[in-house]
């Protein structure tokens, strides 16, 4: 048995008879910073969220350390709709709900932050905390877990002085300014326990200097944290950098996948890019 | 915009404090109102306040021990809401009220009798008419009729106008309405034999569209249909069931007593049939030939129609049997009113009244009007001894 | 401010609270209007305060109270009526007989009452918690509807008494029981919403999807935080018929569950010392603004606009300017604390001094 | 239950149905754009019968219904500017509850200036002429109901998908931020569908109440509820699903009531809400909406 930690299997998503993403398959092994990568429009988001569990592929398997994670077929009007493969339509039906894959140890950040604005710092990393409490609900009311309570608490703290917001720890979270917001989110995935974090463009919005900031943050954090990372990006800069492979679609089709070195040369890539390595 | 938000409320704030400070001088006596001004029964309650309030022109003043008393009014409004009557209830307690008069709607009395009786302040109910107003509370008395013999007396009439059938359409959520239809439908059923209800339906309350229910009235083919109801729903009923097509007679309650009613069904209410307590062409006693065209100016005088609700009425007759209980009494404390008011007999406006143990007054009378040409008319009296 | 200083305040406080509830108790003829208002106020408290876990802090729009009151206060008034009394109460059809012999104490059937709306919470909230949050609105808007015309059904005479509604049920024998009974329910509900399972409360409010990602399982939270405010919505429903003495069906119209949202918006929603503070506000409010409804002359001038029906237009007035101008309610999310209490004086004080110079500045 | 009275029935459902499409169309039409529900959408109804009332007393019908059609439509509007737009970009939850206290404020200013105490619609002559039918009896307004409400449905849905206004409509409803991006004015758009909106409640309000023949100030808190509930059957968004909801309700109602089980007629909306929203959450028409993450 091969030793990755995630590995998409002939996934295809179609919306109606439009094909978004075209028999993907990929995979992640352990301890790796994988890219993927492709212009707008490829279907990049759609295949990143087969993982996170926002979307159920049309058809097709996501594997998480070798466990069956989500699996689909082809279901009602979309079995005559269905353009892909025959000869690949998966059996059994497996869908994990976002939250069930946080738990398996699969955390995310999202493109457009998602903190939770009103709270404070601590209170956003805390809450991470909460799905790993034992204590049912009746105790937690009475605070009678306080054992555990302070347990949270030591650790949340721990881990922000690790990613050095402890400063920040009392202030609403967006009152933050922005780099440390995308800091502190990627904090708060931490705080999940996660053997995989999933980064969906984490430097979009960022500048040059932030962005080789974040680079070796990245890099640092995965050391730290004994992770394995898989991201999707646009800034080409960022993902040169620091990713072990990539990924590239088009137009839902996996267009080449390799070493980045590869990649940067690779004519398919450079054709669908034509224009954005330039800005890289 | 924000700035006269703020304004408003601060204008709020300080009209606030400008009112309200009243203080009883000690040759004053107070006596609660307690009626719904506002919500479901709103209007009716209005129009019981201006009998009190016309009672309380008329007699302003109780002399007791030698010593003339003024008597002064407390109103309060328990908005035809049972929570709120509460309040208002308990607002009347701690103002010191030495009775009370009120309220329509026999839900708010209900809700307030408890109070009154821990309180040990007597109320005189002026047009509630079920009986779990004064049943089981010594402090609760009442000026009205019960629902059990108002049931009865139209149930009577019905079948001596020669009805086999009836049809009974109730309020659902409503004790006036549910309990009315129920002795209506006891006492008819006991005059025209079983089976002679042909049709029982309910409606919900704030309900607008009664086709339905009259549609399967329409299907049992009764003689006489019996829809004791609000002044709210009474002309809906009436209009639609004509629309429909139903000829039969159709019966009401004291409530239906309002030109309200025949404003808004306007022909179609030609023919109804209503049970009442006063008749204003044919004033029973001194007391109400007085009333008669003292209290018409009175209305006038208010900006409303110039005939009687018998509400009005009654809660006059509510007002003066208190005056009548403190002048026997001699005294001004709660208590002795209350035990006064049961040996208390005195011609009022809707006819001679005393109380027995129930503390309900004691009437055999009632009396039967109809719509004739937009105006409510005469029929007859029925009186039913038991 | 030390720790010392807040513990002092605080016990200042309480005692203050406690002589004024014992002076109250020992006046309790005279003050029977006051006592009744703040009963009335301390028990909507609890169904603002538990409005507000759903509402303020998990960001779920229920609007199913006045149904979860009314589940709770039959349940108490079935259970507790004196069974002596119940023949005089169900006087048109006679009590269901086995029923008829079930008289517990007034806690236990408190309790039962909670219980019941919890589980009728749950029976809602499983189709359609799992949806948009839109559609919860709509649905317990309906339940409460629905409730209320099942309960006036005369299929249910022989149970809730139908269109009759039930009187008797015991009376509070002092305001000492509504008053800790009330403290207890927002103590036990403000303990929650500060343990983790309060946080995560907070998260869903904030943003579902980032909760989700975060290994909350929305369905589930959202579910338990709909049927605990629930349970202490029911308690406070089971509370309310003990205050009244008597209910029918009619008390528990959509206007209780608009009520209960207006405490908690005007005292801000995400805020439980707002929730009690604005449930004081407005049912005392409500009282001291029955001036509107009585025409009032000034001298010898009628105030126009002054007479019956204008307090509930200056109450929704109100309600309106709150919602539009002071969108925070008068706490916001925060909570009351000694610390805000000095400040917002000291903030009164200079900027009145302020305002002042800014006038003359500006002239 | 004879023939003659399962026919009575039916015509008595078919109207209601036909007054309930009406006042549903205005929630789903403003669901669709803002996520509103627009609590308040049937008090505005309430007052155009009110208005009806007033104008009908020294107008003739002809000139009264235009007059009373313009002024629910300049209320309509002037709710929404005072109420609802100073809130767009607030939580949604404020903005409901913002619509229910212009709901409460329109019933008390109702009760405050109207009284509690209901008033007689007034008759619109032709309207409430009685035709019988061997055993059928029915006022014009029953058979005219349905009739104008299947020809407004059709004007709307031609609006909607043929005209410029219709299409901005559109596109607001289905991304409110990239519409505004591509130069679509979002107040005007929204204070059109307010105003389509309220004049369909115009309409539908001289309907329900000619049949009903009077108005209290609570008459149009439960019908707005109910209609919602159409919307919502129909599928949110959809105005010929708003219409079928429209039916399905008035007919259900009337049929459970003529089988004698009217206590559950207001309990039967909203189950029937709850079982839509467990076996086709988006509706009868309606289409499925996934979020942007």
């Amino acid at each position: 048995m091969e030793n990755n930690v995630l590995k998409l299997e002939h996934c295809t998503m179609q919306f109606g008879g439009v094909v978004a993403v075209d028999d993907f398959s990929m995979e992640v092994n352990e301890h790796e910073i994988v890219a993927l990568i492709g212009p707008n429009g490829a279907g990049k988001t759609t295949a990143f969220n087969f993982v996170t569990g926002v979307y159920e592929p049309t058809n097709g398997k996501v594997f998480f350390h070798n466990e069956l994670m989500v699996a689909n077929h082809p279901a009602g009007k979309m079995k005559k709709l269905y353009k892909g493969d025959p000869d690949q339509i998966c059996e059994k039906v497996v869908r994990k709900t976002p939250d069930q894959i946080t738990k398996m140890g699969i955390a995310r950040t999202f493109q457009n932050i998602r903190l939770f604005k009103a709270l404070t710092v601590f209170e956003n990393v805390l809450i991470a905390k909460h799905m790993h409490a034992k204590s049912g609900l009746l105790k937690t009311a009475m605070h009678l877990n306080y054992k555990e309570e302070i347990k949270m608490r030591k650790e949340a703290m721990e881990l922000l002085e690790m990613q050095n917001l402890a400063a920040y720890r009392n202030d609403i979270a967006s009152s933050l300014p922005y780099g440390q917001q995308r800091h502190l989110e990627i904090a708060r995935a931490l705080a999940t326990n996660p053997t995989l974090l999933l980064l969906d463009e984490p430097a979009a919005g960022m500048n040059p200097q932030e962005t080789d900031e974040l680079a070796a943050f990245i890099k640092k954090t995965k050391e730290d944290f004994n992770l394995t990372v898989f991201l999707i990006e646009h800034h080409m800069d960022l993902v040169m950098g620091i990713s072990d492979r990539i990924y590239v679609l088009d137009f839902g089709k996996m267009i080449a996948h390799g070493l980045p070195a590869d990649i940067q040369n690779n004519d398919r890539v450079i054709q669908a890019y034509l224009g954005v390595e330039e800005n890289a | 915009m924000k700035k006269f938000a703020s304004l408003f409320v601060l204008v709020v704030v300080f009209a606030a404090m400008l009112t309200g400070f009243a203080y009883a001088a000690d040759d004053e006596i107070t006596i609660g109102v307690f009626e719904p001004v506002t919500g479901e029964n709103g209007g009716g309650g209005f129009q019981e306040v201006l009998g009190v309030r016309y009672a309380n022109e008329v007699y302003p003043t109780v002399e007791v021990g030698g010593k003339t008393f003024n008597i002064k009014l407390f109103e309060v409004d328990n908005k035809s809401d049972k929570t709120e009557a509460v309040t208002a209830a308990q607002n009347l307690v701690s103002q010191g009220v030495k009775a009370v008069v009120g309220s329509y709607g026999s839900g708010v009395s209900i809700a307030a009798g408890e109070i009154f009786a821990e309180a040990e302040i007597p109320a005189m109910g002026a047009s509630c008419t079920n009986p779990q107003v004064t049943l089981g509370n010594d402090y609760y008395f009442r000026v009205a009729f019960l629902d059990p013999f108002q049931g009865t007396v139209m149930a009577n009439y019905a079948f001596q106008n020669g009805a086999k059938t009836a049809a009974v359409i109730t309020q659902l959520g409503d004790d006036y309405s549910s309990g009315l239809g129920s002795f209506f439908v006891t006492a008819f059923t006991k005059l025209a034999g079983e089976g002679s209800v042909v049709s029982q339906e309910q409606f919900q309350t704030n309900q607008t569209d009664f086709k339905a229910i009259l549609t399967n009235v329409k299907a049992a083919n009764p003689d006489v249909i019996f829809a004791p109801s609000s002044i709210a729903t009474a002309p809906l009923i009436i209009k639609q069931a004509r629309e429909l097509g139903i000829t039969a007679k159709i019966m009401g309650g004291d409530t239906w007593e309002n030109v309200t009613i025949i404003e808004n069904a306007g022909a179609d209410a030609e023919g109804i049939v209503l049970s009442t307590f006063f008749d204003e062409a044919d004033p029973a006693t001194d007391e109400a030939k007085k009333f008669v065209p003292g209290f018409k100016e009175y209305l006038v005088k208010n900006n409303q129609p110039d005939v009687i609700p018998a509400v009005s009425a009654l809660g006059y007759d509510a007002y003066l049997a208190i005056l009548t209980a403190i002048k026997n009494a001699d005294s001004v404390d709660s208590i002795a009113i209350r035990d006064a008011l049961v040996t208390t007999e005195f011609n009022g406006v809707t006819g001679q009244i005393s109380f027995d143990e129930n503390g309900d007054a004691v009437k055999q009378l009632a009396v039967i009007k109809t719509v004739e040409d937009g105006a409510f008319k005469f029929l007859q009296t029925v009186t039913v001894t038991e | 401010m030390k720790k010392s200083t807040k513990t002092l305040f605080n016990i200042i406080a309480v005692s203050i609270i406690l002589a004024m509830l014992i002076f109250l108790e020992l006046n309790k003829r005279k003050y029977s209007y006051d006592i009744s208002i703040i009963e009335r106020s301390i028990i909507y408290a609890v169904a603002a305060v538990a409005m507000n876990l759903t509402n303020g802090f998990t960001g779920l729009f229920s609007l199913g109270q006045a149904g979860f009151m009314a589940i709770g206060a039959y349940t108490v008034a079935i259970l507790t009526i004196p069974v002596e009394a119940r023949a005089g109460v169900f006087y048109v059809t006679g009590m269901n007989e086995f029923l008829s012999k079930i008289e517990l104490p007034f806690i236990p059937a408190l309790l039962l009452g909670g219980f019941f709306a919890a589980v009728l919470a749950g029976l809602i909230g499983i189709p359609v918690l799992r949806l948009k949050s839109d559609y919860l609105a709509i649905a317990t808007l309906g339940f409460s509807e629905i409730i209320r015309s099942i309960i006036a059904s005369p299929q249910l005479n022989m149970i809730t008494n139908g269109s009759y509604g039930l009187k008797k049920i015991p009376r509070f024998p002092s305001i000492f029981v509504p008053m800790i009974l009330c403290s207890l329910c927002i103590l036990i509900i403000v303990m929650l919403i500060n343990s983790s399972y309060g946080r995560a409360f907070k998260a869903i409010r904030e943003d579902e999807t980032a909760a989700e990602a975060m290994g909350i399982n929305l369905f589930r939270h959202k579910l338990t935080s709909f049927m605990i405010s629930s349970f202490f919505t029911g308690i406070a429903g089971g509370l309310l018929a003990s205050y009244m003495g008597t209910i029918d069906s009619g008390t528990f119209k959509i206007t209780l569950t608009y009520d209960i949202l207006l405490i908690m918006v005007l005292g801000g929603m995400g805020s439980v010392t707002g929730s009690i503070l604005g449930s004081f506000l407005v049912t005392a409010g409500r009282e001291w603004l029955r001036f509107f409804d009585q025409p009032l002359t000034l001298g010898s001038w009628q105030v126009p606009l002054f007479r019956t029906g204008f307090r509930m237009v200056v109450f929704s007035i109100l309600l309106m300017i709150v919602v539009l101008f002071y969108s925070k309610g008068l706490m916001g999310s925060k909570e009351f604390s000694w610390e805000g209490l000095l400040g917002f004086f000291k903030n009164l004080f200079t900027r009145k001094q302020k305002l002042n110079g800014g006038v003359s500045n500006g002239k | 239950m004879s023939l003659a009275t399962f026919l009575q029935h039916c015509l008595t459902g078919i109207s209601l149905g036909g007054a309930y499409a009406l006042i549903a169309i205005g929630y789903t039409m403003v669901y669709g754009i803002l996520r509103l529900i627009n609590f308040a959408h049937g008090d505005l109804f309430m007052i155009a019968g009110y208005l009806m009332i007033f104008t009908l007393a020294d107008f003739p019908w002809y000139i009264a219904i235009p007059i009373v059609l313009i002024g629910t439509v300049v209320i309509g509007i002037v709710i929404e500017r005072l109420a609802y737009k100073p809130l767009r970009s607030a939580p949604r939850m404020s903005i409901m509850i913002s619509a229910i206290g212009v709901s409460l404020l329109l019933q008390n200013l109702a009760t405050y200036l109207f009284t509690a105490l209901p008033r007689g619609y007034p008759e619109i002559p032709y309207l409430k002429r009685i035709y019988q039918f061997g055993p059928l009896s029915a006022s014009f307004v029953t058979f005219l109901t349905p009739i104008l409400t299947m020809a407004l449905v059709f004007l709307m849905v031609m609006m909607i998908n043929k005209t410029k206004i219709g299409m901005a409509m559109r596109a607001v409803s289905k991304d409110y931020e990239t519409a505004e991006i591509m130069g679509i004015k979002i107040n005007s758009v929204v204070s059109f569908t307010f105003a389509i909106g309220s004049l369909l409640a115009g309409i539908g309000s001289i309907l329900y109440f000619t049949d009903r023949m009077s108005v209290n100030p609570f008459s149009g808190s439960l019908p707005g509820l109910k209609c919602f509930v159409a919307a919502v059957l129909g599928g949110i968004g959809s105005i010929p699903g708003a219409m079928i909801g429209g039916f399905i309700l008035g007919i259900g109602e009337t049929f459970l009531v003529a089988l004698g089980f009217s206590t559950f007629s207001d309990a039967f909306t909203f189950i029937l809400l709850i079982v839509m929203l467990l076996v086709k959450p988006t509706g009868l028409f309606g289409e499925k909406a996934t979020e942007k993450v």
